[in-house]
């Protein structure tokens, strides 16, 4: 069964099919757009995002790879030399590290080393994060190597309608892509029409205006964040939620606005905290909003430990409660350290 | 042109003496007919019998998978010939390093069955000490294994133990880059090292002919200059026999050996694949008649000869064993993410798990 | 010729001869040291510090492999589990990128995958940064990639009587350390005995105390913050400077004192800001200092560019100059944002 | 036993299809006697004009270096009949993907000499428009560079384009990975790429025996089903021809080719080596006589025939031109720094050039 062919009107859909959609509309409306990865033609790939497609478009635009990360990223440097414009697929976050190469030394820094000459239009598909009883190497959060490494775009979604916009917006752009798709939020439905229009795809959104405290995070943990906001004004209070869609570049006005209005900020993600994402995200707010301040940024995030197994991944993940326990400690009563 | 230049062209002989037989090497055919020297009958019993428990603990845990008493698991049908002729070829110093498809050969090493259970519990990623019976933890990232391997073997080799090291992989992972290293530094260092591919035809989906465009994959041995060989994987007699000349040779100090074991995977990549969007039926009936287990029966069974049946009455017993193992519901300990991400927990950790355990005992008295 | 055999007295030593000093001695006290590495045999390494290790210890111990990298890591992950001790060498920053999926995913993990069974004590050294006007991918800062992976130590050193210790600290230590030795540092000297007395792995260490600010950086810069601080007192500021050495875990306990005590702090380092080493410096500090901050945490850091060509390095690089811009950014006066 | 069948071993015919032949190819001999078909003459003396051309480069670049004006300079010298034998082999829509090693290479596929030296100035990363001449970046991570000549080739079959890509890479590239990945890929995908292995018998320092245990490294290419040559790389007509040849086999559609081409590198690896760390000056020695520079000559003038010598003069002008151009210290403008991160400059990037800029200004006026 293909999931490509929806209806323009407001219907329940799964952030896989927005996906499969983007990826289907992308290869219809420009034939320099290519689809390759491991099992992503025959099979559709093993979440099915690509499901369709190769019946429907041929095998000389999705096509099936040998078995091996830094080939098919390797590759699709090369094609993108030379006019195509590659999407590719990781099947999952460990096992795009065998590309690290590849990505860090060339996808990131080609159009650089060519003063502008040579540019990777090339997206590397990952899905990432934990949440799906998957075994080790399976959930990895690896956001960090990619936004550290200067050249590269780094993009999440969270809902259907946006990452169908973003994937859209991902492959239409000049610069190589990494674009995150929270497995956990695969199946999650949203009554909603697929379409372009929207933020850009280096804007943050406001998800959920409030007046108390920003909670800013992007990918698997929006919805969290949401589900802790709702929680939230039962104990009177709220939350303002950020998607920061972008990880690099990062969105300053919206997220500063905001912070700068609340005055109070905590930073979600399942990575583990140390050196993760948060950390930068606390460090600018603190350069950039030090006197609207009334507490420390706070970050809830992952441990700083492998990701544990199926059994202990709801210990290890970030929960509304845990973020609501952040919010509880933003000094309220003014009490000093 | 004389009679003997125009002699068909023989299978049996390399053309190069690195270089794999054009036909694979087969000492019983599928009908159980012998058609090479197969092992003594000794150890056709001991891979009899090692067969038939893995074939009945594979089948139970599958059936417990479908009951959803596990997270995934890949099956290893179809494969214990391969599995379970190189795992049983391996001496006591010996080591083994196995991918997460390879559970039967780390039980026939000896490995607890509830122990090869818990990472596809999802209790935890080891559940084996991999030192009790030099298994190494199943392994999941693609080819990675191959280098491990080939590190042990060689530090065996400079503290002068006489010691192999077996690593599988499939005929996907030899298209990743650590296969082609690994190859090349044992070739090198002339560790002792046998390589086992298991070809099964597939890697998930995608069939060998989107992987290798080679003659064979055993051809890929000749490019480092290691002695590779091609054999029917669903023939235990050839699978053991070859593995078991290739521990010799590395263990006399003859460098690594490539092996390329044709076979074939019966059930689905994993549970939670379906193999009916890539692969026919017929192909499936065509390989379940190739049954390495029934081949080696019919074996057996040749001149009428009764196969023993205590074997049957054992793999019950493990199968039992298991399905009680894993009856009740494990909840492994929230204090065990900490402990073990370095020699002594830092003092975040320490303080990681202080937060956890307390927020644990806060649920727990908000629910009282 | 040998630099192998230093007298124990006080001495005229360069980073590169005390390593060498420290790999010697590691070697000659436990059998289960060996070294390996592109060109780290008959040539002694391209910056030679193996030099002379080959010879005097045998091939058996010291030897050069095949050009591989993930090869280089995967099996000294394999000798390590049948009880050596392998010192490995990347031959530059960027060239470990290969290797990084045997760091990550086994290197990091094997520990906690195991439940504790199987211990790695590898060591892998990497030169890395910029300075020596070395051409592209050779000077690479990478230290967040390893530092946010769970289960690495991450060391770096700024002196030879320090790195010596570290890297005998390292080798003893039961878990993988990444070794990172700032080259351009490399050739500068200092007059010292070699020995192993002195703070222990995981502790930062107070390099110059003062009273105004406390500037904390690791690696290649210490020397620059150094200079900062000499500079500084011409321009009135009293500059304390950390030296952090364990990049993970942190020591909390040596900075967050002296931070509470100045009450400002600049982080530094040669690494693209962005997700940088210094957003967890600047993040943390902000959570455990709040109220003792009389300004934000400013970090001086390398642009968020890849590594510039040598012509324009010294633009990239953080010089005393900046760091003191810094410091006279830190709101002495106490105006507004 | 007949006669025949006791004949010497035929070193000319491989034994397979996809090996090479047991020695290298050779056209011209050292001594400079033809032992196979060379190329007609007007095809050896552009080969020759671009030698003299390419060996004088190298020799201005290597001088120049010595005197500071370049950051590093990895020479060609010796290897000239491999990258001018193989650039020349290829037609104006097909491309190069070169190495760090192959400036000789770059400069003889059109690229402006000055445009080559930018990268080994510390001026930029690199000089030339890679799209001008259809010449990839010259690469530095070992053997990456593969990778991306497999996606281009392949691409250019997807568009029905007529393009060939010949990669080089050196002996010890072939140990990493990336090139086992791109010989797959290239041969799954019937890619139109020529791999080129310049096999000068060192990594640095480490020696091939160190490198690879294999009969050739052109034995790796059956084991991707690719065929492959061995070929003596100082043989400017045996690299050019066989080249040539596997650009047409590629651009038939026949898919990749593997060479490995037998030759020296006679300066150090780079300026910043000391190569009398690890090799005799008699290797040195033995090699300096079988320049591939004089053994044309040497064929040239047989039977007394004079070889042109208007190419000197043209040699001679363009080591002035680099001279001249090579003369005044560059300095490139910082602002370059974050104009090419991205497509457009991030507002982030577009704040730290305004600090850098406002940086310079200030210390500009402090100096003033
Ligand atoms: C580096 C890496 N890439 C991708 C995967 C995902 N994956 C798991 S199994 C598999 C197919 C492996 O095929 P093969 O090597 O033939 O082994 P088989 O499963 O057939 O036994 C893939 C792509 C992985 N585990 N590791
Ligand atoms: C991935 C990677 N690892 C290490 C290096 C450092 N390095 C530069 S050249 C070289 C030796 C290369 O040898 P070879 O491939 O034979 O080429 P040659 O220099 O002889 O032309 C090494 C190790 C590198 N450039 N890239
Ligand atoms: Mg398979
Ligand atoms: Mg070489």
């Amino acid at each position: 069964m293909s999931i490509t062919s929806l209806p323009a009107t407001a219907t329940p859909v799964s952030l896989a099919a927005a996906l499969n959609q983007a990826l289907a509309d992308s290869l219809a409306e420009d034939e320099r757009v290519v689809v390759l990865g491991e099992d992503v033609g025959t099979l559709g790939g093993v979440f099915r995002i690509t499901d369709g497609l190769a019946a429907r478009f041929g095998e000389e635009r999705v096509w099936d790879t040998p078995l091996a990360e830094s080939g098919i990223v390797g590759t699709a440097i090369g094609m993108a030399m030379n006019g195509l414009r590659p999407v590719v697929e990781m099947q999952f976050d460990a096992f795009a590290y065998p590309a690290f190469e590849q990505i860090t030394s060339h996808l990131a820094k080609m159009r650089n080393r060519t003063g502008g000459r040579v540019e990777l239009p090339v997206v590397v598909r990952i899905p990432y994060g934990g949440g799906i009883g998957g075994v080790e190497h399976h959930c990895d959060s690896s956001e960090v190597y990619y936004t550290h490494t200067a050249g590269l775009r780094v993009v999440t979604c969270s809902t259907p309608s946006d990452g169908y916009r973003l994937l859209r917006q991902a492959i239409a752009s000049p610069d190589p892509v990494i674009f995150l798709e929270p497995k956990r939020r695969y199946w999650s439905k949203e009554t909603a029409t697929l379409s372009l229009e929207g933020p850009a795809l280096h804007q943050a959104q406001v998800v959920r205006p409030g007046r108390d405290v920003t909670v800013i995070t992007y990918g698997g943990t929006v919805a969290t964040a949401l589900e802790a906001a709702a929680l939230g004004t039962e104990e009177g209070y709220d939350l303002e939620v950020i998607d920061l869609r972008s990880l690099n570049p990062f969105d300053d006005e919206t997220v500063t606005a905001s912070v700068r209005r609340t005055g109070r900020a905590v930073v979600v993600h399942e990575a583990a905290g140390f050196c993760g994402y948060g950390a930068e995200v606390a460090a600018r707010l603190s350069e950039q909003c030090f006197h609207h301040l009334a507490a420390p940024v706070l970050r809830v995030t992952g441990f700083d430990i492998p990701y544990p197994p199926p059994k202990l991944e709801a210990h290890h993940l970030p929960s509304a409660e845990r973020i609501l326990d952040a919010v509880s400690r933003l000094q309220w009563e003014d009490e000093d350290v | 042109m004389t009679s003997t230049q125009e002699s068909p062209h023989d299978i049996t002989a390399p053309p190069h003496p690195l270089l794999p037989t054009p036909a694979p090497v087969q000492l019983i055919d599928p009908a159980g007919a012998a058609v090479g020297p197969a092992p003594d009958r000794e150890t056709l019993l001991r891979l009899y019998r090692a067969m038939v428990i893995g074939r009945r603990f594979d089948t139970q845990i599958t059936a417990l998978t479908r009951q959803g008493r596990l997270a995934v698991y890949p099956s290893s049908r179809g494969q214990e010939a391969c599995q379970i002729g190189a795992a049983l070829a391996l001496r006591a110093q010996d080591w083994l390093f196995p991918t997460y498809r390879d559970s039967v050969a780390v039980l026939t090493r000896g490995v607890d069955p509830l122990q090869v259970l818990v990472s596809f519990r999802g209790d935890w990623h080891c559940g084996y000490d991999p030192y009790e019976h030099r298994v190494a933890p199943q392994c999941t990232p693609l080819a990675t294994n191959t280098l491990h391997a080939v590190g042990l073997a060689h530090a065996a080799r400079l503290r002068r133990e006489d010691t192999v090291a077996l690593v599988l992989l499939g005929d996907g992972a030899t298209s990743e880059g650590d296969t082609h290293e690994a190859l090349n530094f044992a070739a090198v260092w002339k560790a002792p090292v046998v390589f086992l591919v298991q070809n099964n035809g597939y890697a998930i989906s995608v069939p060998l002919a989107k992987q290798s465009a080679a003659p064979s994959l055993a051809h890929k041995g000749i490019g480092y200059g290691i002695p590779s060989h091609l054999i029917d994987g669903n023939d235990v007699a050839a699978v053991h026999t070859t593995v078991s000349e290739a521990v010799q040779h590395a263990a006399a100090g003859h460098g690594p050996v490539l092996i390329e074991a044709l076979t074939y995977r019966v059930e689905a990549h994993t549970n939670a694949d379906d193999a009916t969007r890539y692969r026919q039926d017929e192909e499936v009936a065509f390989w379940l008649e190739r049954d390495p287990l029934r081949r080696l029966e019919l074996f057996l069974n040749r001149d009428g000869q009764e196969p023993p049946t205590e074997f049957a009455a054992e793999a019950e017993a493990l199968a039992a064993a298991v399905r009680a193992g894993t009856n009740a519901d494990t909840a492994p300990d929230p204090a065990g993410l900490f402990g073990h991400v370095y020699a002594e927990p830092t003092a975040a950790l320490h303080q990681q798990q202080a937060d956890l355990l307390d927020e644990i005992a806060r649920d727990e008295e908000a629910r009282a």
